[in-house]
């Protein structure tokens, strides 16, 4: 039988505090989720990317299923800087909830410049570097498939903010603990392992692409592996903290992640199929501490043995 | 909108590709709306991963329940119908914008298309409820697929069936009937559901007439709550264009807004 | 209705002709399947990948599944190249299908030497080499994650025979596309895209890896939306005929892959769910033709529209 | 080695963790032997994808059936609980090499662990039929998984219950019973399955009597044809190891020769 005790469930993600480990992924998330579930429950709130432009996105269809997955190519469809300062931010600050805001920029300069003016506002809590959409350029290819250019966007972020700053990497490199090291010596609090893998499904009967744009990301349970393998392998060459992203439906896949090296986990599909599956995963993962007599969620980070 | 766990009152195949089903909505306190859907979880696999959206077909207010109408497609479909009665089935809604109908109309055109119709019967419904009359054309492969049409009768729709079986189902022909429609009849409005070539049909016959005009689309989604940008279809302000979300903005439009490319 | 007409499933890798484009993913056939298929119905056959010297391969449990896949490290345990020209070879002289050699060896003089022993055998049709298995050297790394190596290693074993080389290309890098061009260049006959993704999964009661090895490569229905992109990338910079590899399950999976630009396909898991689906995806195939008009399978390679 | 769809007769739950399943084996012309294993698809889902591997439980060689006790313990026995009498299950083999009984034993001793339990059933099964006598040690949990052992008795089997429950499980008090049966009986041979504690203390306890044993192995498989070298172990040859697959040399090797690690 289990015991009833205080379960410490606050992590850190470079000065900032979590309440718990949970948030969502970015473009997976926004203000009308509110209706389903409480904000004041998450460990942070993270919109979806805004580019300092407005942005129309790809064409539809702009989702379509794969084995255990879906592949999406949205294109980052955003209302631009300015309506996210002038909309977005304010809203979250009715919740007691840290905000993450996550950027996506064409260059090293854009980032710059969004980083310094949202940092600069006091509601939001931290930055995440979107420099892994695999949707922005030509043939998926992205910043953080480059460890020099993820150096430089991080040294030059790092230059205009004080704000824990989060590289949310791509998984769709030959050596991901190449471009985590960039990340960590370009200055960034934390790596954020991973965004989709760059996928295609082909309709036979139309011989068309599923999708619009052709390619697209890939995220839902069938990639857990692919992401749990690399949290495990960032871990070994850096000591920032890891949020884990890629594939989590239930608080299982969430401790399996903290245990291959992650420090928080955050949630996107597993959202599409269950309104309320954050808050569903939060309280699997305190039953979990319960029956293993864990007080203190941190104390699993990285505890996976080193072999079978 | 709200995630129920309904119990399957009948899940029935109604035709060969169509099938029914009837859930107890006593749990619901959400009023629906004909046009909104709900997005329903077809099975507890990891694939078919998503949800799938269904709108309502027929809302049965006096004893709690709600019909979907839906056409078998691919995966998600046929493991809905696998579904048993007295099991439960996750649904998510209501979702999204309903149909809307004006004080003082007397008398619509409904337009509508293979699952289409299924949209446009819960309005019939509620016209009929309102005290306004129905012209209903239904459009579809077979007469076979046809068969909410004894149910729009049955709301005192003047039902008019096309099909490709009979010949009558192309573009010109509809044209002519929907003409003479508009000769015996004042409409007062038209809506419509399914097709994209009837759509524009009814755009460019309602528009010369200035009779407003309302259609429900269908988009692949993600989310159906707003937040993913997978849904979008491009509506015209003024002379710009607008990208917004068919599952929140949507999935009823003026018609002559949408752009149907 | 459809028409019965003669369908032309033959395809062509390099020199080699097959009678169609169905064979088995190496390390997932062997002689004890002729039990359960008629070995003659095959494209061709690929036994397991085979070291010069004897193996013993990695600690158990070799295999564990994840949601529409499995990883594997089996860590090539190999009888030993004697063993095989002695004992694999022969036995296949009794079936009329091409047999084509996998190879997996730890360095290019290696892969050289093995591939001259085993070209020469006038059985032997075709050579794969295996320069992309994941499990061969620490974290993960292969020779085909690097397209110098990769291109020196094609290089030389092509000084050694003449017979097709079909490059197995590994998914794990950040540019399927350079290191295709790098095997093109350096002299193979054809690309296999590609083996298995490099994968962990933890068990969150043991907290210990759910494989012995650690980590494996993961197959299955999961990972072929990734596969078909990688294909359909391929093609685009490489003329070289394409054998596509990774979640085929059934005869749309196949046709997918051929459409995306796969002159073959290879199937690996599918055969441990259903020991007959090489046989069934080739009828599945056929049918697809009939039903679409489709007389020469050849017509399909690459006939994705480029967008929706 | 074959693929078949049976029908299945029953399948039901016989204790907390256990079910039972019985299906028609009309259709299989293979010999089944104790010991022998097949490979069955537990749902027709991509998760989980993989078949899963059951020993013969009871060889029923008149009304042409088989039977297959199993624990549930993950996704795929769950999914197995679910499939209903009447409906076929995707089943392939007989897979492996079997026990053997050799002419002129007249007693053996059978040690037996948890869904091991279900393997040395059948094995029992087979001895009565040959005239051989068993005594057997089962060892479980709790009595209450257990419940072969009426069957086991059915077969004329002396049965001993161990259980975490009754105390009487570790492997001193398993030993003393041991050798407490030896000294009653003239032990032919001895087989085991379930347990690598209970396996080194009856490998131990054969080896210094000279007492032929055999056991019966798992190991997480891939193909279960002898292909993919998922599911090896390792085997002593004179002084050195050689690794086989539990699939294709096994599941039952000689006791004396496994490396139980
Ligand atoms: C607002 C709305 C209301 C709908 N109402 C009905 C209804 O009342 N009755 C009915 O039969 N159908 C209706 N549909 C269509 C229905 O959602 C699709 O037929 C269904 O999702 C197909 O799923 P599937 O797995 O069987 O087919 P598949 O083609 O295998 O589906 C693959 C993927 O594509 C998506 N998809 C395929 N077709 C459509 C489509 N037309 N619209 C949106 N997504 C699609 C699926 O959701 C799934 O994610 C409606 C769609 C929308 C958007
Ligand atoms: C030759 C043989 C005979 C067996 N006979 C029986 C029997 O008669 N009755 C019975 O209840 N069980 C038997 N088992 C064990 C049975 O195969 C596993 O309990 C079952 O595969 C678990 O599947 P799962 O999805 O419920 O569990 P999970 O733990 O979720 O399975 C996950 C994966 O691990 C594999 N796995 C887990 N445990 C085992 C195991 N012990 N052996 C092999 N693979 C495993 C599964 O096949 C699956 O691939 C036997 C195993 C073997 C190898
Ligand atoms: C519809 C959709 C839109 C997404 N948009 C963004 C985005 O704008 N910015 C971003 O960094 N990631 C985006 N992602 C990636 C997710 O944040 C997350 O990295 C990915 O979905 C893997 O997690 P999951 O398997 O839990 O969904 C998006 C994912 C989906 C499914
Ligand atoms: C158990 C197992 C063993 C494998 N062994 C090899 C091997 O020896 N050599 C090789 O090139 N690929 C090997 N592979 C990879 C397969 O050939 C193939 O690339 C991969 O499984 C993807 O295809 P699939 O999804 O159809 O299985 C192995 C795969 C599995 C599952
Ligand atoms: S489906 Fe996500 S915004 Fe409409
Ligand atoms: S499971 Fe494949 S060799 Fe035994």
């Amino acid at each position: 039988m289990t015991i009833k005790q205080e379960l410490d469930l606050t992590v850190n993600i470079g000065s900032l505090t979590l309440r718990n480990p949970i948030m969502p992924a970015s473009g997976a998330f926004g203000e009308d989720m509110e209706q389903v579930i409480d904000f004041e429950q998450l460990g942070a709130v993270v919109p979806k990317s805004i580019t300092k432009e407005p942005r129309k996105g790809n064409a539809t269809p702009r989702v379509c299923e794969t084995v255990g997955g879906m592949i999406n190519s949205i294109g980052i469809q955003s209302k631009g800087i300015v309506y996210y300062l002038e909309h977005i931010v304010p809203y979250y600050r009715r919740y007691n909830t840290p905000l993450i805001s996550s950027i996506s920029a064409d260059s090293i300069e854009e980032f710059v410049e969004m980083s310094e003016i949202i940092a600069s506002r006091e509601e939001v809590a931290a930055l995440e570097l979107n420099i892994s959409c695999p949707n922005l350029k030509g043939n998926g290819l992205a910043f953080g498939m480059d460890p020099e250019i993820t150096y430089r966007l991080l040294q030059a972020v790092r230059q205009v903010t004080d704000k824990p700053l989060i590289a949310k990497l791509t998984p769709n490199v030959t050596s991901i603990q190449e471009i985590a090291i960039a990340a960590d010596e370009g200055g960034a609090d934390s790596l954020n392992v991973a965004n989709t893998i760059l996928a295609m499904a082909i309709d036979v009967h139309t011989r068309k692409p599923k999708i619009g744009n052709g390619m697209g990301g890939l995220s839902g349970p069938a990639v857990k592996p692919i992401i749990v393998r690399m949290i495990y392998q960032v871990r070994q060459v850096s000591a920032l903290p890891i949020i884990g992203c890629g594939g989590v439906m239930n608080g299982e896949d969430a401790i399996e992640m903290i245990l291959a090296g992650a420090s928080a986990v955050q949630v996107g599909t597993a959202s599409f199929i269950q309104p309320t599956a954050m808050l569903d995963i939060l309280e699997e993962i305190k039953q979990y501490m319960r029956t293993y007599g864990i007080a203190n969620i941190k104390s699993l980070v990285g505890q996976v043995s080193a072999t079978k | 909108m709200k995630q129920m766990h309904m119990r399957i009152l009948s899940n029935q195949q109604v035709s060969d590709r169509y099938w029914h089903m009837v859930v107890d909505a006593a749990g619901l306190d959400a009023e629906v709306m004909p046009g909104q859907f709900f997005n329903i979880r077809c099975s507890g696999e990891t694939y078919p991963l998503l949800r799938r959206p269904f709108s309502i077909y027929r809302i049965n207010r006096n004893e709690r329940t709600l019909e979907f109408l839906y056409l078998v497609k691919g995966l998600g479909t046929k493991r809905l119908t696998e579904r048993k009665a007295g099991e439960t089935v996750d649904i998510f809604g209501p979702l999204g914008r309903s149909f809307e109908l004006q004080d003082g109309w007397k008398t619509v055109l409904l337009v509508a298309r293979g699952v289409g119709i299924a949209t446009l019967t819960a309005l019939a419904q509620d016209a009929a409820e309102k005290g306004i009359r129905a012209a209903a054309i239904l459009s579809a492969r077979s007469r076979n697929d046809l068969l909410a049409a004894e149910t729009l009768q049955g709301f005192g729709a003047h039902v008019y069936k096309v099909t490709e079986e009979n010949g009558n189902s192309d573009v010109e022909s509809v044209h002519r009937l929907i003409e003479q429609i508009l000769a015996e009849h004042k409409i007062d409005a038209a809506f419509t559901c399914g097709s994209k070539r009837l759509s524009r049909l009814l755009r460019d016959v309602t528009a010369s007439r200035g009779i407003p005009a309302q259609i429900a689309l269908e988009e692949h989604m993600g989310c159906a709550m707003g937040v993913c940008f997978a849904c979008v279809c491009d509506v015209r302000e003024g002379e710009a264009l607008k990208t917004v979300r068919v599952c929140k903005e949507g999935p009823v439009f003026p018609l002559e807004k949408v752009v149907l490319a």
